[in-house]
């Protein structure tokens, strides 16, 4: 099958997923206590008042119009507005420069956490059971076990605290304004965030590499004389195979430790909104979180679906 | 297992230094959470003042105005970090070690039955919605749902969840679907290999082959996963307690006594920010480790049964 | 079909041993196997599973596992004694190797155009035009229908018989003195393998090429070899050309071997050989095979029997005359 | 004698798209693994079936032992349809697997895997258990202690005997033998082979012997079957089979036997792979690998020829032998 209808047949198949992600989001009104009526008029608002809002909101129409008329302003880029926090605000508005600051962010982290591992894997599948195999597996067991926001708070107290570095303080990221800027504040989180997964990365890199080792063909691309250079291109092909598929996972895991980092540096992404948004209940932007997060989490699974089908043929039929 | 079978297994595991040593560590933490009552010298929301009377963090090994040691200082409210420390551990401990649980039983019960009926619309139903939890990173649900219900504490049913509830319930709901997953792609080979089918024709019931035939050759990945979820559900506990979404006060909990560490950066007590951090770090290494362990003597299990033909 | 050959061996190999592992836990897997092959023969290595007769192959490239070693007293290639290292560079070369199971031996993300490609850019001056038209002529060498057309397919679009071919292809393309065949058709079909095995023979012929064929099944070392070796755990127990084995076998494990397939051949009362291979760590005292064998003495287990000289056939068996 | 099982053009197709696929393209790609075959099997009777892989041999058996539903056609056990059968009367039909090592649940002992057909078949007091399980391993050559084994602490030969003790324990009357010696090696596939053909004559259990290696099903089997693409081209006593073949197929697949003199050359005169059977040629399937396809003429590719009878007991699919019996193009 020609790559192209594959990568078709993978968006295809992302719809029903996409679909129950906006169920999920637009549910998430349901399993609260009070929902948005609660947090608007609070705890001293009469009942006659709480009546009112839910008829402002709509809340009192059938849940499927309710629905409807959600997903048609998701679809036309309104999805509500700010009630608590800076009430009238539109939810678009107030998310993209969060987003934008939390992209960088983990981009940023990926990067350190991918060039660490992948070398650290591939320098001790090269040589196992030598002491820098060891080494990896300790280090890499060590940073794993580390958490992301207390390596954080370390580097913050470290090079902020008792060094003063200016650039060890973070603030908003924005290349648009001001690059330099922008890219010190990246440094310590990037570290923070890279250096606590670089762990995963590098056991499984080393793992997939050893088991290719002894694979039949590469075997006899060695008993047929090819160079040494070329069997290992053709290893290092194979056994990125399976790491492609947990690229995803890791960039996840990075992505989840952009919340905990951002509330250490105070950098003002959508892991310190989501924790304010959530801590005063404000019900459409944690709606539309859970819709942007997920949407975005199912096309990087999409993205790394189609990566696997680049790399190898078999995938595609 | 019989016995020759059991002692290669265990002779397998402590063969491994490091994997003894996070049993070691893991055994000692359950130990504290057991015994953390009886263990801590003082009380978790005791406070302390220091020599001169102010309401400073006593450095670590400093004594108090009414003459206790404080070993490991105390917090920005004069309380025992050490005694924190333990009842944090132990509530840390108990919320990772019941949502992992909880969510095992459950996934092993789930994966089990959509792996064995695989491609019917039970499945279908099942992982579709096991699909879309997928998507999310588990902290985003769990903020959500903590925000939700823990401020107010909610009733299901007979029960009004508390705090440390919702947070085993946000994990719980977090673990499954990928546990779930792993159970069911384990147990699908293992449906279509011959000795079901062989059960089948013996007239065995669906019900006993899953519990007795199929579901204890499927385990293995499930419990390694699990046991490799224990450290990251201690990551997540004490993360929610990090961003202030944890126990109520004056209740500890291990992400909550890093979240005060910031208050110690004037006075640079290195101490008060790397002990709370170390201990999970000590947790989540012992979790971490025996994983790795479990996963080196259950792996190859497969590979040596081939070797010994 | 055996080709007379008065050049002297293309290859010869003496007292190989393979082992695995090393002090205590060392196993092994070949001991003392020594090997001559003339210009355009077949020699088979037979075996049950588990006689080493893989390893014994795997040496004579140096693809043994990663804990596996061997070493020989001698090694004489084309009438020049070579050493080890000499070995090592004429693999790929002179001497290439099929391996056993097709669908992974060939690179999954490859296309076979480009694994064939490559074995002619590092073994051979072509240019990349002429590797192209090279690899084309190679695959119609073996057969595979529109070869043009399917160079560019990957390795899972074709059937498991097709597979071979192409690693046939492969080890076909420097164009080898010395061709191992490791078990070509395991788990293919009686027809694809009588395929295969024409194939090998024809192409055989028209390379003027040498064959090390490893095999466990007797028709196949029947009908395809000239010479063979009877491996049973690790030992050579005996050899001979094998018009002469299969007349007249002198080793209770080759007489017990050719009985079995004999009486399916001839729907008779069936003889199997008692109990099994012993394995790799479990190899008896004295003669390997004695646990098994109906003519066992007392000597049988005392003393490991020397592999002796006979006409056209050498035996390690003391009782060889009472058979 | 009275037929123990048969089946009547039975069908068995499998879609080869998903749900998914079928519910946006509704398109049905079916692969037609067996193509309506009418087989009969007698009571004590040993039948052998042999093909390339890919044939469909494995789905009938799979078939004849209930695991698969047909999609067309039925399958009859003692005159009763197999779909509507008793679970009492289930038992009876057992099936030996391809890998024993498969077949057996590596968790459990020897014991544990005969236990429990064992207390199906009502012994209950645990002495009678044991005895019963004695007398089992003793039936397929194994010493009583190797109750206590493991799975993986038997070899390939000793595992498809307590593969086949296990069977056995049923006390079935027909069993379907999945290319049970295609994994071992000579002696032990001979070792087999005795041992089953021992137990079916001594216990009069029906046997339908499947496999691709000739010389097997040669030894052990009544009556042989060849199939080709799902569908049985010929269908003879064993001894005729072998001596007599008629379709040419059959002779292709007679001559790629190796034989065991060094003489002699093996001659692989059927060129090429069976066609898909996801899109099998038009006419005869066998007809672009046919060695006569130029004798017969264009009819083969026209249609597909029937299974005719050239005797009571020899039957085969091919326009050589059109309905008056006489031969077109060979000179018998």
């Amino acid at each position: 099958m020609s790559l192209l209808k594959y990568i078709g047949r993978r968006f295809v198949s992302a719809i029903p997923t996409l679909i129950l992600i906006t169920f999920l989001s637009f549910g998430l009104l349901y399993i609260t206590p009070g929902g948005p009526v609660e947090a608007l008029a609070g705890m001293f608002g009469t009942p006659e008042q709480k009546v009112r809002i839910r008829q402002e909101l709509g809340l009192d129409d059938p849940v499927h119009v309710q629905y409807l008329r959600w997903i048609k302003g998701v679809f036309s880029g309104d999805f509500g507005e700010m009630i608590v926090m800076a009430p009238g605000t539109p939810i678009a508005e107030m998310l993209r420069k969060p987003l934008i600051t939390t992209f960088w962010l983990t981009v940023a982290g990926a990067l350190v956490a991918l060039t660490v591992g992948l070398t650290i894997g591939a320098l001790s599948a090269i040589k196992p059971n030598s002491w820098l195999d060891s080494l990896s597996r300790v280090t890499s067991i060590a940073t794993y076990s580390i958490p992301d926001f207390w390596l954080a708070i370390i580097l913050l107290f470290v090079f902020g605290v008792i060094f003063r570095y200016r650039w060890a303080i973070s603030g908003k990221i924005d290349f648009s304004r001001n690059v330099v800027f922008s890219l010190q504040s990246l440094i310590l989180p990037a570290i923070a965030l890279g250096l606590a997964k670089a762990g995963i990365v590098a056991r499984i890199t080393r793992g997939e590499l050893y088991d290719v080792q002894n694979k039949p063909f590469i075997q006899f691309e060695r008993v047929m004389g090819l160079p040494n250079r070329i069997v290992i291109k053709d290893m290092l092909h194979n056994g990125i195979l399976p790491i492609v598929t947990v690229l995803g996972y890791t960039i996840g895991l990075i992505f989840r430790g952009t919340f905990l980092v951002e509330v250490v540096f105070g950098t003002p992404g959508i892991g310190l909104f989501l924790v304010r948004a959530a801590k005063t209940q404000e019900y459409a932007l944690l709606q539309t979180l859970v819709l942007v997060i997920g949407t975005v989490f199912i096309l990087m699974n999409l993205l790394t679906d189609i990566l696997y089908g680049v790399l190898d043929p078999r995938v595609r039929t | 297992m019989n016995k020759a079978r059991f002692r290669i297994l265990w002779n397998r595991f402590i063969g491994d230094k490091l994997v003894v040593l996070g049993g070691v560590i893991a055994l000692l933490f359950l130990v504290i959470a057991v015994f953390g009552p009886q263990l801590a010298p003082f009380g978790f929301a005791q406070q302390f003042r220091a020599a001169a009377g102010e309401l400073l963090p006593i450095d670590v090994m400093s004594t108090t105005a009414t003459g206790e040691r404080l070993l490991l200082g105390s917090d920005s409210l004069g309380r025992d970090m050490l005694s924190r420390l333990i009842y944090g551990t132990r509530t840390t401990l108990v919320i990772s070690i019941s949502s992992v649980s909880m969510a095992t039983i459950l996934a092993i019960f789930l994966g089990s039955l959509t792996g064995y009926f695989q491609g019917s619309l039970f499945d279908e139903i099942v992982m579709r919605l096991i699909d879309a939890l997928l998507t999310f990173p588990g902290i985003l649900l769990a903020v959500i749902l903590v925000a939700a219900w823990g401020t107010q504490g909610i009733k299901i049913g007979p029960i009004t969840t508390t705090p440390e509830l919702t947070i085993v319930f946000a994990l719980v709901f977090t673990f499954t679907p990928r546990l779930t997953r792993t159970m069911r792609g384990s147990t699908i080979p293992q449906a279509h290999r011959a000795y079901i089918k062989a059960a089948q024709l013996m007239g065995m019931p669906f019900w006993r082959i899953i519990a007795f035939e199929l579901t204890p050759n499927c385990l293995t990945a499930v419990i390694i996963q699990a046991t490799t979820y224990l450290g990251l559900a201690v990551f997540s506990t004490a993360g929610l307690g990090f961003l202030g979404l944890g126990p109520a006060e004056p209740q500890p909990e291990l992400g909550k006594i890093l979240a005060r560490t910031q208050e110690y950066f004037l006075n640079r007590q290195f101490w008060h920010i790397f002990i709370p951090g170390f201990t999970i770090s000590l947790l989540v290494f012992a979790f971490s480790v025996l994983g790795d362990g479990i996963r080196n003597v259950l792996d190859p299990e497969f590979r040596f049964e081939e070797a010994d033909v | 079909m055996a080709t007379v050959n008065d050049a002297g061996p293309v290859f010869q190999i003496e007292n190989l041993n393979v082992h695995y592992g090393a002090g205590r836990q060392r196993l092994n897997a070949v001991n003392g196997l020594s090997l001559t092959i003339g210009a355009g023969q077949t020699v088979a290595i037979v075996g049950e599973s588990g006689s080493g007769k893989s390893s014994a192959a795997m040496a004579l490239v140096n693809g043994l596992a990663a804990n596996g070693e061997w070493d020989a007293d001698r090694i004489v290639f084309q009438g020049q004694e070579i050493s080890r290292q000499e070995l090592m560079r004429l693999r790929g070369r002179a001497i290439t190797y099929m391996m056993q199971d097709p669908s992974s031996a060939l690179n999954p993300v490859l296309t076979i155009g480009e694994q064939i490609k490559r074995v002619l850019k590092y073994h051979t001056s072509l240019s990349s035009a002429e590797r192209e038209d090279q690899a084309i002529e190679l695959m119609e060498r073996v057969e595979i229908p529109d070869a043009a057309s399917r160079l560019n397919a990957y390795p899972h679009e074709f059937s498991g018989g097709m597979q071979q071919r192409i690693v046939l292809a492969i080890a076909l393309a420097p164009s080898p003195v010395l061709l191992i065949a490791d078990e070509p058709t395991t788990g293919l079909d009686v027809t694809v393998e009588a395929q295969i095995y024409a194939l090998l023979e024809r192409l055989k012929r028209e390379l003027t090429m040498s064959v090390v064929l490893v095999a466990h099944d007797l028709g196949v070392v029947a009908t395809s070899a000239d010479e063979a070796l009877v491996l049973y755990a690790g030992k050579v127990v005996e050899s001979g050309s094998v018009a002469s084995l299969f007349r007249r076998p002198r080793h209770p494990y080759t007489l017990g071997l050719l009985r079995c397939a004999h009486d399916l051949h001839e729907k008779n009362v069936l003889n199997p050989i008692p109990g099994r291979i012993p394995g790799l760590g479990e190899r008896p005292h004295g003669c390997v095979f004695h646990p098994r064998c109906a003519w066992k003495t007392d000597e049988c287990e005392a003393a490991d029997p020397e592999l002796i000289q006979l006409d056209g056939q050498s035996v390690a068996c003391i009782h060889h005359e009472n058979l | 004698m009275a037929a123990l099982i048969e089946t009547e053009s039975v069908k068995r197709y499998y879609a080869s798209s998903s749900w998914l696929q079928r519910l946006l393209l509704l398109r049905a790609n079916e692969i037609q693994a067996v193509d309506g075959v009418t087989l009969r099997i007698d009571e004590g009777e040993i039948v052998g079936l042999v093909g390339e892989s890919g044939c469909g041999k494995t789905t009938l058996g799979w078939l004849l032992a209930g695991l698969v539903q047909p999609t067309e056609g039925a399958v009859r056990y003692r005159g009763r349809s197999l779909a509507s059968i008793d679970t009492e009367t289930r038992k009876k039909i057992q099936l030996l697997f391809q890998y024993p090592r498969e077949s057996l649940n590596p968790r459990h002992n020897v014991r544990t895997i005969l236990s429990y057909p064992i207390r199906k078949m009502g012994y209950m007091a645990h002495t009678e258990i044991t005895a019963r399980l004695h007398s089992l391993l003793d039936m397929v050559g194994l010493p009583a202690h190797y109750a206590d084994r493991y799975s993986f602490q038997l070899s390939g030969g000793e595992l498809q005997r307590v593969a086949l003790a296990r069977t056995l324990a049923l006390e079935p009357e027909f069993i379907v033998c999945d290319e049970p010696t295609s994994a071992v090696d000579m002696n032990v596939k001979v070792q087999i082979l005795k041992l089953l053909s021992d137990i079916s004559r001594e216990k009069g259990i029906s046997l339908l012997f499947i496999s691709h290696d000739l010389s097997a099903v040669r030894f052990i089997a009544d009556r042989i079957c060849v199939m080709y693409l799902g569908k049985v081209v010929e269908q003879a006593p064993a001894r005729q089979l072998f001596e007599h073949p008629h379709h040419p197929y059959t002779m292709a697949l007679l001559d790629a036997i190796a034989d065991l003199d060094p003489e002699s050359t093996r001659k692989a005169s059927l060129q090429g792979q069976p066609p898909s059977p996801l899109a099998p040629p038009a006419g005869c399937r066998f007809h672009p690998r046919c060695a006569y396809q130029e004798q017969v003429g264009s009819i083969c590719r026209q249609r597909g020829p029937h299974l005719q009878p050239l005797s009571t007991d020899h039957h085969v699919r091919c326009f050589l032998y059109p309905e008056n019996g006489q031969n077109i193009a060979l000179v018998q």
